[in-house]
């Protein structure tokens, strides 16, 4: 699994994941979100999956994880470009919705 | 119809879910199952065993692999004779036994040494390759 | 010192020995056995043994991969009772021996089921990794 | 095993050898062989192996039969650009000098 982190010019950080997302690589990507919504705090976090070629439960998991993190840090969050395996296995979870749609930033 | 096997031990470790993968995506593909999406659906099968016998089982972590045809079952033992129960998911966990209900046809829980096996019978593999006799002449990716 | 193990079917065919490899180099990896040249020496010497299998031997083809720590053993079973003998190369073989021999410490036959084994062991890999204790993080490639 | 034929301006037939050389993929170089050396028939065939990730003895055998072809067909022969197992094997086998210098055309 590799992660690349993107910063665009309009408040969003971007996650590219590229490999398999599993146990094994799961908490690089815990790791990876945290840093994206310090520092310079972003609008929106988006995680792009096109690279992602295998995802299971714990990969899911990272991804629900992701988005709470996100809107605990107030930003907006989406996982893009979901394809295969990845997005069948979402779509049998009933998370395809909730993780491929743009969740609203929490205003508080 | 030919049966052909696989049985191989695992570590204890956050990659043997990986390294499974890896190796039996190998072994099914030299037994002529190389339906992409299958395999897809199987490795995903495979991934929640394995991952469930590191996490919550312990002990040796066996593997088992067989396919009469092109039916296959793969089966996990761990050391724990815990049975896995459904569990309503949250941020930590329990999405591995719904996906491993949705791509199986049906699996259960044996026991097995001190500990358990779950098996996972997966729906046939789409297509048709080589069997013990061989033909396909498919090239391995 | 942990004792791991994998036994397998292969069908007869030319694809054997590429798949036999990326099952082996991902069983080895899941027990911690990582160290490249060392993987890579191993994979020559089983590449070898389920080639001969496939061209020579028939039968059922099957592999086993036996680790004690980090000695490995490759053996390779076919359903022919003749025993290989090295060859002058020519154009169209007789290599193959030669570099079993270069990269194993030893190697023999048995007889294995009517037919025979063709057992390889390999010098102990270097590095240290998991055991089944399990605590190496490397990630799979 | 992807292989890349190329025919450069001084009469050179190059084919760049990318992946697993062995009993499945050795029948794909003798067929690439032949077709380098017939047509407009080149005063040299180099096999690039500078992508070639693996090779056992199916895979010498190959390489020796290449540049028998290529002396029947007049033309030099050459491997170049063998790294890792694959130098580690041709040396083993004695072949490594014979393969990776260049054996000039025989000329008849
Ligand atoms: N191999 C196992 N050994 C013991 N208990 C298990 C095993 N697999 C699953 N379980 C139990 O079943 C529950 C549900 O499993 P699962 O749906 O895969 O979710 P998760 O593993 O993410 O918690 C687990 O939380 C665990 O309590
Ligand atoms: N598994 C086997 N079963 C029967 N005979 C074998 C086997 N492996 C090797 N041999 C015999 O030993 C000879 C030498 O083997 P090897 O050095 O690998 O060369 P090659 O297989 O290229 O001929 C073979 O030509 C064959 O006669």
């Amino acid at each position: 699994m590799n992660i690349t982190a993107h910063r665009d010019g309009d408040g969003t950080a971007r996650l590219t994941l590229d490999g398999d997302l599993d146990m094994a690589t799961a908490g690089s990507l815990d790791g990876h979100v945290v840093r994206a919504l310090t520092g310079e705090r972003p609008r929106q976090l988006v995680i792009d999956a096109a690279g992602l070629s295998f995802c299971d439960s714990s990969g899911i998991h990272a991804l629900v994880r992701a988005r709470d993190t996100a809107h605990r840090h107030g930003a907006s969050f989406v996982v893009s470009n979901t394809t295969g395996i990845t997005r069948r296995t979402l779509e049998i979870t009933g998370l395809l919705g909730t993780l491929t749609t743009v969740s609203p930033r929490v205003t508080g | 119809m030919s049966t052909l096997t696989a049985h191989f031990d695992l570590p204890l470790d956050g990659t043997a879910p990986a390294y499974a993968r890896g190796a039996v995506v190998a072994l099914l593909g030299a037994w002529g199952l190389r339906d992409r999406d299958w395999l897809d659906a199987a490795m995903t099968v495979l991934s929640e065993l394995v991952s469930n016998a590191v996490r919550h089982g312990g002990g040796a972590v066996v593997v088992d692999v067989e396919a009469y045809g092109r039916q296959v079952i793969l089966s996990v033992a761990d050391g724990s004779s815990v049975v896995p129960r459904p569990r309503r998911a949250d941020g930590t966990g329990g999405l591995g036994l719904t996906i491993i209900n949705a791509y199986t046809t049906r699996w259960y829980v044996q026991s097995y040494e001190g500990g358990k096996r779950v098996r996972a019978e997966m729906p046939p593999c789409p297509g048709d390759g080589v069997t013990a006799g061989g033909t396909s002449r498919t090239e391995p990716a």
